[in-house]
Order: C-alpha cells, then structure tokens, then sequence
C-alpha cells in the first residue's frame, strides 16, 4: 500500500525540533529524571500523613493508600508478565500468517 | 426393391382408403365417435405405412419435413384463429354460435385444425426417429 | 371498466383474458416454422410486450373491480371452461408477462451464442409457447385446463432445457430427467384431478370447492389431496422432489435459466396455493394435518439441507439452482402455516424471489456470455471486469440473503411474523438457519467478485468487458425492482393481500 | 425549511459523502468531501431547535421506523461521532485508497445512523454496515494475515447482527413495538439475545478477541477509524437498552482487568491499543451498569473522551507504523529524534488515557469511580484503581516510551505529514480542552444526559490522582533499574481467540478423525473415513456428494411414492 514506505529524513535523521532534547537520550539525565521521579512520588506519599483528606470509600482515607496501591498494582501488572509469557507467548509465526504485504 | 411387390401393391390401394377413413372419423366426430385427433393419428399412419413400404426418403419426398412443420404450425394457428373470428364477430372467444354456419361449421374448422396439427407432429416423430436408424438393406427382410 | 384502460378498444379489453394467452400460443407457432431467427425474435418481443401491457391492464382491472370471469365460447360456467382473474392470479399473469418480456429483450445475446443456428426459430417458438402455457395455467379456472396448460408449458420447457446442448451435452440428460420427473408430477395431478371430478362431477375448480364442502370425510377427495400435493410438489422443485431442477437449471441455455427461475416453479406453486386454499379447505382436517405434517416439515428441511448444498457448489448456476430449492421451502413453509399471514407471506415471497432470482441468473448469464465461465472460482475479479453486471448480482444476492432494504427482507420479514404469530418456533430457527446460509454462500460469491484479483491472462489482468445493453438493461430493471419493492412495499403487499383475501376471504 | 433539515439524520451527510468518493477519482476533491461531509453532519445535528424529536419518521410494511432521535443520550455520541470522522479524514488525507475513503464514510455514517436510530430495523441495518464497511479498512492492508483476520471479524461482527435481529423480532412478538428503549434482561430470552449483540461489539470478556485480532492488521488510517466507533457505539447501546444492569457491572471490572496483563507483554503496539480499547470500554460498561445518573454521565463523558485519545494514540502510533513498517516495541524505540512532534502529541494523548489532571480521562474517569463508590461497591471500585493504574503501564507508559524513548532502534525516520499532524495536533487540543478547568469540562458535563453538580478538580482528589500516578510510575522506574520488567519480543501472544483459531480448528481435526477410525472400526466404511469435519460435510454436500448427487430419476419416482404414501397415511389418520 501506498502508506508503508519509510522515507530517509534529512541531517541523519534529527528533526530540528528534537535538537533541545536529544539529552535525554543520556544515561545520566535519565537516572536523574528516574530519580526524581521516585523522589516525587515518596514526597507525595509523605504529604498524605500530614494532611487530612475525605475519601470515597473507607479504605481510601487511610494514609498513603493511593500511593502505595498504585506502585503494588503496577508492579504486580508488570511481574505477571513473567508467568504470562512463559504460558501465552508464542513464535510469530505461530497462526502460520504471514503479515507481509502479499498484495 | 421386386422383393417387396405385394406390399407396395397392396399398401398404394390401401393408403387411399386409409387416409378416406381418417377423413370418415374427422367429419363423423361432429355427431359421433371420432375427431380430430384420431383422425389426424390415421392421417399421419398412412403416410408412415408409405414410408414403411416404400422407404423414408419416398415419403419424405411426399410430404417434406417442412411441409408438416408448417402444417403443425397451421393447425394451431387454425384453431386459435377460429377463436379470434369468433371475437371478431362479436362473441366471446371460441364462440361457434357467433360464426356464420352456426356451431357446425366452427367445430368442423377446429376439429379440422386439430387433424392437421397431430398428423404433422405425428409424421414429425416418425421422422425424427426413423432418421436416426439405418436404412434396412434388402437382404434383411 | 377502469379509466386508465378507457382508451383502448372495447373488444380488446373485453376479451383481454383469452388473448393473453391465445396470442403467444399463435405466435409461437408461427415463430417456430419462421426461416429468420431475428424474425421470430421481433415476433418474441412484440408478443410478449403486448402480454405484458394486457397482463397490466387486467390487474389494474381486477384490483379496482373484482373477479372478472370470462366464459370461452360463451358456455357459462361450470360447466363450460372459464377463465377467471382474482387477486391471486392477477399478480401471477403480472408477473409471468413482465419477467417473460424482459428475458425476450435479452433473448438474442443469450441465443446467438447457445443455440444451434438450426434451432433458432424454433428455440423462439417454444418460448412463446412456454410463455402462452404458464400465462394459461394461471389464468384459467378449470381445473383440467390447468393440467393442459401444465403441459404445454413443461413439455416446450424440456425443449428449451434440451437446447442449452449447444453449449454443455449435458443439457440433453438433464431435460431428460426434467422430462421423466414432470410427466411423473403431471400425471399425479391429473390423477388427483380426475378423483375430484369423480368426487364432484365438475372440473371448474370454483364449483369444486363449492361442492367439497360437506365431503371432507370422502376418501376420494383426500386421495385427490394427496396426488394434487405430490404432483404439484415435483414440479414446483419440493425438497426432496428437486432433483430435477439443479442439473436443468445449470445446463438450460442462460435465458432458459433465469426465466424458468423466475416464472416455472412460481407458477406450480400459483397452482399449489390455488388447490390448497382456493379448492380444498385448509380447515379440511386431511388438509390441515398435511400442512403441518408433511408440506411445513419438508419446507424447513428444504431451506436448510438445500441450503447446505448451495454452499458446497462449485458450479455457480448450480448453487443458485439449490438455492431456489431452499427458497421454495421459504414459500412452502408460509403455504405451511396454513394462516392468512402465512399465505401472504409466500405469495409476497414468491413475487420477491422472482425479482431476484430473476437477476441473479441474467447477471450470471451475461457472465457467461462475457467470458463463458459458470464455475465460482472463475468469476475472480467479476467486480473489476463487469462492474455494472456485478453490481446488478450483489443487489440480486443481498436481496436474497434478506438485507434491509431490499425486496428479500420484506418478504422474509413477513413469513418471519406469520410464523412467530402461529408459534412456530422451530420454523423461526430453520428460516434464522437458511438465511445465514444464505449469507455464505451468496458471500462467497461476492468474495470472489469482489475481494479478488481478475485472472491473469497471457500475462495481462483480464480487461474490462461489460454486457451489452440488450443484456443489462432486463437485469438492471429487475435489481432496480429489488431496491425499490424493498423499501417501498407498498404494491406487491398489496397483491399478497389481496391474493389472501382472494382465496381466503380475508386479509391478514 | 429548517423543519425539513431538522428530519434528516446527519449520518445521510457521510453516506452521500461515500457515494461521492465511491464514483469521484479525483483524489484531492474525495479528501475535500470526506472532510466537509462531517461539516455538514455538524450543521445538520445542529438544525433541530429542541431535544428529544423523533425525525426522520416513516412506515415501512407496517413497522414504525425512525432514524432520526436526538435526546440527551444521543446528543453527546452523536457529536463526538461527527467530530471523529472530522479528525480521521483530516488525518486520512494523504491516503489514495478510494475503497479505503469510501468504506471509513459508509462506516462513520452507520456508526452515527446507529446512535441515532429509534428502533430496532435501523439499528440493525446500521449495525450490519458498520461490520460490513469497516472490513475493508482491514481487508485493504493486503496481507494474508489481514484478509483472515478480516473474514474473521466480519463473521463475528455479523453474527452480532443477527443476534440482534434475532432478539429485536423476538422483542416484537412480546410487545408489539420495535421502538429501541430500555429493554433489561427482564424480557427473557429476546433481552439477552440482544445483550449478547450489543456485548459482541462491546468486546465483552471471551466475546472480544476479534477486537485484537483485526484492528492490529488493519490499515495506518484504518485503526484509527476503527478505534473510534464500533466499540463507543455498543456503548451507546447499551446505555440505551441496558442501563442498571447489575451483571454489567462485573463484566466491565472483568474488561478492565484482563487486558491489562496481556497488555504488559504484547509486542505489538497497535494490539497494546487495542487491549486499551477494551479497557477503557471496561470502565464505561461499569459505569453503565451501576446505571445511577452520576455513572451514566461518568459512562458517556468518558466515551466521548476515550474516542478522542484513543483515536489520537492510535494516530501516532499509525505515523510511526507508517513510517518505520512496524509497530512492534521489540522493533522501535529513539524515534523522538526524528518525530518529536508525533512523539508530543503521544504522550498528551497517553497521559490522558492516563487520566492526568488537566486532561481529560480525569474529569470523565472519576465520576465512574465516584459513582461506583457511592452505591457502596468497593471491589469493584478497588479494581478500576488497580486497573487505573494498569493503564498507565500499558497506554501511559509503555507506548510513548518504547516507540519513542527506550533503547534507541536507531531508525530515523521522517517526522508525519503535515495533515497527520494537524489531526493529531487538533486531537491533542481536544484532550486539553475538555478537562480545562475554567469552562472546559464544565462544557463538557453540560451535554451528558443528565445534569450534575459534580467537580473533578478538587484539591484532594487531584492529590490522590498524583499520588496514585506517581506511585506507579515509581514502580515502573524501580523495575527498570533492577531489570525485573519482561522484554517485550516479537511474539505471537495467545488469547482467546486460540480457542477457536487452534483448538477449535485442532479439535475439529481430533474429531473426526476419531469419528473416522471409529466409523473404519464398526463398519469398514472405507471411503471418508479419514476425513475431517470440514472433508466430510463437504462429501456429503459437494457436488459428488451423497446428498447433493443427482439422483436417478428411479429414486426419484420413489421419493413421490413415499410422500404420496405419507399424505394418504395423514388423510387416514385425520378422518
């Protein structure tokens, strides 16, 4: 089809617009951002002990609820990923169809 | 051919009677038993006793294949044409009373249209399958 | 005498019902012994577009007046023959007129390339005369006459069936069969014709059914029943009589196909609903039990087997020859329910399966005049190559599948309710069942049409070859019915209600 | 005048819109009427003066049918309908496929006949063009896996219609009207034949597979067009017919659970969006299913935002397939460099679905949440956090970091074309403006079927939404930096649909051969004993087959002996 052909972008292929960005392409700038990243969410975990907030449901009141449910799910999503893989993942060619165009 | 000479004799005194009975049967149907269709099939057999004795290609020589395609054609057309006079003359359709002549004369013309359709269709056949066979040759009879 | 007719002569309306049928039968005969084909077509087109302009006449006529009687050779009914117009057959003469009209416009392009030279004229002939039988059967009132007309229609259509040898010798075999099985079907029904007039001393069938009343219990009558259902059961193409029709219907020049699809069987099945409700009594316990027994069963396993094999064909005339056969069950299933709904239904669906029927094997048949190809995997790109005459067949096809919109679903729809209304769910199922079906193996088709490359040939794609006018025209007209009755209902619902009312006495 | 505009469905706009691209070869004016046919929609949506009229009224044999019926329920999908196929032609400019133009109109244009459609006639028949148009959209990728998976959703997809049909005839025989309202599980077996239709385009756990199966091989432009309707207008659906419906409640927690888990180890990212369907549907069938007025405006405000991000996610990920040939993770990553643009507008479209304050899943989201606590259902509400926090992981995160962050792939191609760009700039703009908070959602929750007093930026909840994110996302940085987060590879990840693409198919194959060497072991049948289920039916029907053989005329002869046998025997019994 006539939407599939990649095209060759001009000066090795940076667009200009990415120019002020390309540092984030450094380990070091992203070991900070994970950083910080961490770093925000124990401060907003740590906000929560200190202030008082009305909840939709009981559990929900408590303490550094959302924080804490929201990194255990995460983690949990990911790490089953484990598992799934070993019992779901397949070849690619495992229905034997092809995805080349054979138009 | 000399094999055959009774046959012929007696079948060209015959076939004249043959076909004068078919035309008994046609013109008695009008007030008693007979009719068209059984005097067309007596029709058609005395031209099929002709071709018996003296060979299909003599007959067909007699009466062409296409004669009687048109004499098949012409009965219908006979029939169904008395039905349209008989409209034209102001009554319904097939109306003998309408015709001049009176019921007579309507179903005679009918009847008359019936005898030429199945003898032509009759001789038809008996072309149509007696073309398909092969000639009998002499020795054999 | 209605005003729109008020303009043509007096003698030609008054007696519009035996020339309708008169006029082919002569020009049929003369058409046959004619030595130009071309000839023999103009009188082919004439005759029949005349049949089609009287047919209307007649059914507008009908409609605003009522039954016309008309006594031939002026013996009054019953006991001369009489030709006799309700609502019933008013649509049936309509319809068998209009289809025969335009399968004659597209006659010649189907005849000069199937036909014997030689056979020409008389292959016109027995058109006509095929035309003048069938419009005969569904005019007249008597039932001997019925069985005549039976005859010269089916005896001029094993002619026709027997000319497609010009293409496929097959053709020969499978009219001998259609032979052989129709004589079998013609002979029980002038059996059972005969026990009714020994039953009631009449042959006219109103007069029939005047006298049965009261003798419901008579075995001769029921016998009579028996022999009638059966007889008209083979020529109609009733699951498991149909065998005849798949190999007549393939091997049939095109022409012959998509009439006979269009007209034959629906004018046996005309005969069928006129014995079972307009003669017998679908109070009749005899009668009632064989509806549910025996003509409902057999209509269901006809939709869903046949159905099945219309899937597994290969031959693409052929799927749509088992089709017909399940689409008859549709019809025989509203005739089933014995309810004016029921009725209804049928006839609406006989008028619509017509329609589509129709298309489809005109569409089929151009396709085959384009590229002589009958097998499904040879129509490959049919959409790329034929556009308008695809598009003519996927408008036929959905309308036989019953998609919204089209002709199909409306009739569908209406036996749909008749069933439910008699709560006859099994029967629901098996209609659920034939239309998904229908969906395959119409969908098939299309597939192939439409989803694949045309076929290469000498290593160039297959060019662009519509039909010819001739041919497209007739299609285009019925597909263009198909759209149009689907949405505006309007008039052939009304001919099946008043076709109910007409046998029944009321309309659903 | 305005009367007559008033009586016209806008989904005849789009339609006439596809019969013009179906005969136009002209590419520029087909783009130039797929763009302004929405246009005209709009103005037609806009024509009748109040709420509520049934226009479009006719009979047709016997049946009331209306295609016209604009309330306060149709309003809002109607709308967001018109505004999709606005972004996707714009985003669809480029494309010179006419099926391609022609189907997405047909489709758009059913998709909004269907929402606008007052009974059941005309919703089936715009249910039935939506499958059949939007088949295309797959079938024209070319591939021999597109065209399976295509014949394989149109089957599905058309088997949902005739459930419907099905049940919508049924309906009628109990009430006598084909007026599509409320129907409930209460009508019986007609109810749950519909249930069944609408669950089908729902994408209903075991009834969703069809959803990862096609959109995935469907066209760049396609998947964004499928992204937006069949889905939100099964929603609609069942808004309409279903609403209160307390099992709807649980198959929605069940829609937003599952994909998640498949979501973190597929490979292909248009499949990962397609999972995200499924879970945002999840969220709003919930809403549905509670059924209060605070989760029904919470269902259709999150529908009308989910067609907006997803078709936007759905556009950049369709830039980079288009560009790169692929929307594998295992094969992408870096691409910011070379498309920063489509790289921005991923991550405002990912941080929506994310529900970030400020953009819109937050304002739409919440109130799902917020109604299923009130009605007291807690674990319910425990999972659509858990699988709150599971979008993040797939769509938040997953998507704009492994295409366009991650382990550089080292590709570099062009950034989109401009008209794609546009579109997904314009998407973009939309997410930003229906959570702004001055006048943005307060327009946004003006249009939901009922009025409501509800405010999604209060100070705690905005705090609980950041804690939960951010949570998460630490999650995410620590697995990362301990490597404890699975490759993704180039795979083929299993789902439901095994059941029928292989065991069905396997079992079908075990069956009869079984039922093959059985049959050799009874009787010696020789021929077809072998055969499977698909060779025997079709020995049986082919053809050549026993039944379909064309049968000598002596058999023949001796069927119509046995029918006339039988109705004789029935004249017998009956007299």
């Amino acid at each position: 089809m006539t939407d599939k052909t990649p095209r060759p972008a001009p000066e090795n292929g940076i667009h200009p617009l990415a120019r002020p960005f390309l540092w984030l392409d450094k380990s070091f700038a992203r070991d900070v951002i994970s950083l910080c990243i961490v770093l925000i969410a124990m401060i907003l975990l740590a906000v929560d002990f200190f202030v008082h907030r009305h909840g939709e449901t009981a559990i929900a009141e408590r303490p550094g609820f959302f924080a804490i449910f929201g990194f255990i799910s995460f983690a949990f999503a990911v790490l089953m990923g484990w598992p799934l893989r070993a019992l779901l993942m397949r070849g690619p060619d495992y229905y034997g169809e092809s995805e080349d165009s054979d138009a | 051919m000399n094999s055959h000479i009774v046959l012929k004799v007696a079948s060209k005194v015959l076939i004249p009677l043959i076909v004068v009975f078919g035309l008994y049967v046609q013109f008695h149907g009008d007030f008693g038993a007979g009719g068209g269709f059984q005097a067309g099939v007596i029709v058609a057999v005395a031209v099929i006793l002709y071709a018996l004795v003296f060979g299909l290609e003599e007959a067909r020589r007699a009466v062409p294949p296409a004669v009687a395609k048109i004499g098949a054609a012409l009965g219908v057309v006979i029939y169904a044409g008395v039905g349209i006079v008989s409209i034209a003359l102001g009554g319904n359709y097939l109306d003998y009373f309408v015709i001049p002549g009176g019921q007579h004369i309507g179903v005679l013309l009918v009847e008359i249209g019936v005898l030429l359709t199945v003898a032509s269709v009759m001789l038809l056949i008996f072309y149509a399958f007696a073309g398909r066979a092969r000639e009998i040759p002499d020795e054999e009879w | 005498m209605t005003p729109e007719i008020a303009f043509l002569p007096g003698w030609l309306v008054q007696h519009a019902p035996p020339l309708l049928v008169v006029t082919p039968l002569i020009a049929g005969v003369i058409a046959a012994v004619l030595p130009s084909a071309r000839a023999s077509w103009g009188i082919v087109l004439a005759i029949t577009f005349f049949a089609a302009a009287m047919a209307s006449f007649i059914a507008m006529q009908v409609m605003e007046v009522g039954v016309w009687s008309y006594a031939l050779g002026s013996w009054a009914p019953p006991l001369g023959i009489e030709y006799r117009i309700d609502g019933l057959n008013a649509g049936m003469l309509l319809l068998v007129a209009v289809i025969g009209f335009l399968c004659a416009i597209y006659a010649p392009a189907s005849v000069e390339a199937e036909v014997a030279p030689e056979n020409r004229s008389a292959f016109y002939g027995a058109f006509l005369i095929c035309f003048a039988g069938l419009l005969g059967v569904a005019i007249t009132g008597d039932a001997f006459n019925v069985f005549v007309f039976l005859e010269i229609s089916s005896i001029s259509t094993y002619a026709l069936v027997a000319m497609g040898a010009g293409r496929d010798r097959r053709a020969l075999t499978a009219s001998y069969n259609y032979l052989i099985m129709g004589t079998i079907g013609a002979t029980f029904f002038v059996i059972g014709v005969g026990f009714l007039y020994m039953a009631t001393g009449t042959l006219n069938m109103a007069d029939i059914a005047d006298r049965l009343q009261g003798l419901e219990g008579d075995r001769t009558v029921q016998a009579g029943f028996a022999f009638i259902v059966v007889g008209l059961g083979l020529k109609l193409a009733m699951y498991p009589l149909h065998s005849w029709l798949p190999n007549a219907y393939s091997y049939a020049p095109t022409l012959v196909t998509a009439f006979l699809a269009a007209t034959a069987t629906k004018v046996a099945f005309y005969t069928l609903i006129r014995f079972v409700f307009g003669v017998f009594d679908p109070g009749f316990g005899f009668a009632g039990l064989s509806m549910i027994w025996l003509i409902a069963p057999l209509a269901a396993a006809g939709m869903v087997v046949a159905s099945f094999q219309a899937v597994f064909q290969s031959d693409v005339r052929r799927l749509f020859a088992y089709s017909s056969v399940a689409q008859v069950g549709y019809m025989l299933l509203g005739v089933g329910l014995g309810t004016a709904a029921g009725m209804s239904a049928s006839f609406l669906h006989l008028f619509n399966h017509a329609l589509m029927k129709g298309t489809v094997f005109l569409a089929l048949g151009a396709m085959w005049l384009g590229f002589g190809v009958t097998r499904i995997t040879d129509l490959r790109g049919m959409g790329r190559t034929m556009p308008y005459t695809s598009a003519a067949f996927v408008i036929g096809g959905l309308s036989l599948v019953g998609v919204p919109g089209t002709a199909g679903f409306v009739s569908k729809w209406a036996l749909l309710v008749a069933c439910l209304d008699r709560g006859w769910w099994w029967a629901v199922l098996a209609l659920g069942a034939a239309s998904v079906l229908a969906f395959f193996y119409v969908g098939r088709v299309l597939e192939m049409m439409y989803l694949r490359e045309p076929p290469q040939h000498d290593g160039h794609a297959v060019t662009r070859s519509p039909a010819p006018l001739a041919a497209l025209a007739p299609m285009w007209i019925l597909a263009a019915a198909n759209l149009v009755f689907g949405i505006w209902a309007d008039i052939p619902v009304r001919l099946a209600n008043a076709a109910a009312a007409a046998v029944l006495g009321s309309a659903p | 005048m305005p009367d007559l505009f008033a009586q016209i469905s806008p989904a005849w706009a789009l339609f006439l819109s596809g019969l013009i691209c179906a005969v136009v070869p002209v590419h520029t004016v087909r783009k130039l009427v797929m763009v302004l046919a929405p246009l005209a929609a709009f103005l037609l949506f806009l024509a009748p003066s109040t709420l509520g009229v049934a226009g479009g009224v006719t009979q047709i044999a016997g049946m009331d049918i209306s295609t016209y019926r604009l309330d306060r329920l149709s309003y809002p999908f109607g709308l967001v309908f018109i505004l999709a196929a606005f972004l996707t032609a714009i985003f669809a400019w480029h494309n010179k496929d006419r099926v391609q133009d022609v189907a997405s109109q047909f489709y758009a244009g059913s998709a909004l006949g269907a929402v606008f459609a007052g009974d059941f006639l005309t919703l089936f028949v715009f249910w039935e063009i939506t499958a059949i148009a939007s088949v295309f959209l797959i079938f024209r990728r070319g591939t021999t896996a597109s065209r399976n998976a295509g014949m394989r959703y149109l089957v599905i997809q058309v088997l949902s219609g005739v459930l419907l049909l099905a049940g919508a005839v049924m309906l009628w025989a109990q009430t006598g009207s084909l007026a599509f309202d409320e129907v409930g599980l209460d009508a019986g077996l007609a109810g749950w034949l519909v249930f069944l239709a609408f669950g089908i385009k729902c994408a209903f756990p075991f009834l969703h597979n069809w959803l990862q199966d096609a959109y995935p091989q469907s066209t760049v432009t396609g998947g964004v067009i499928l992204s937006a309707f069949t889905t939100k207008m099964a929603v609609y659906a069942l808004a309409r017919g279903f609403a209160g419906e307390e099992i709807l409640i649980w198959i929605g927690a069940i829609m937003t659970l599952f994909p998640i888990f498949f979501a973190v180890i597929e490979d292909d990212l248009r499949r990962v969006l397609s999972y995200s369907i499924n879970n945002q549907v999840g969220f709003m069938v919930v809403g549905v299913g509670v059924g209060t007025s605070l989760a029904l405006n919470g269902a259709v405000a999150h529908a009308f935002a989910d067609v907006i991000f997803k078709a936007l996610l759905f556009m950049s990920i369709g830039a980079v397939l288009m560009r790169t040939g692929t929307a594998r993770v295992s094969q992408l990553g870096g691409l910011f460099k070379s498309m920063p643009l489509s790289a921005f507008f991923c991550i405002i479209g990912a941080a929506s679905i994310s529900a970030l304050p400020l953009l819109s899943a937050f304002v739409t989201k919440s109130m799902i949440l917020a109604a299923v606590a009130e009605e007291g259902h807690w674990v319910i509400w425990l999972i659509l956090i858990f699988a709150s926090a599971g979008v993040l992981e797939h769509a938040g995160i997953k998507i704009p970091y492994s295409a366009f962050f991650g382990h550089d792939s080292g590709r570099r191609p062009a950034e989109a074309p401009f008209n794609m760009l546009l579109a997904m700039g314009l998407a973009a703009a939309l997410c930003i403006a229906l959570a702004f908070p001055w006048g943005g959602y307060q327009w946004l929750y003006a249009i939901l079927p009922y009025n409501t007093a509800y405010n999604p930026y209060t100070w705690d909840h905005v705090l609980t939404q950041y804690q939960l994110l951010f949570g998460a996302t630490a999650a995410f940085v620590i697995l990362r930096l301990v490597n404890l987060a699975p490759h993704e590879k180039l795979s083929t990840i299993l789902d439901f649909d095994w059941v029928y693409r292989k065991l069905g198919y396997g079992a079908g194959v075990w069956i009869g051969d079984m039922a093959g060497r059985l049959m050799a072991h009874l009787g010696g049948v020789a021929r077809g004993a072998q055969a499977r289920w698909g060779r025997t039916l079709g020995e049986v029907f082919t053809p050549g087959g026993a039944v379909a053989r064309a049968l000598p005329s002596g058999t023949m002869s001796i069927w119509t002996a046995i029918l006339l046998g039988v109705a004789l025997v029935i004249a017998y019994v009956a007299a």
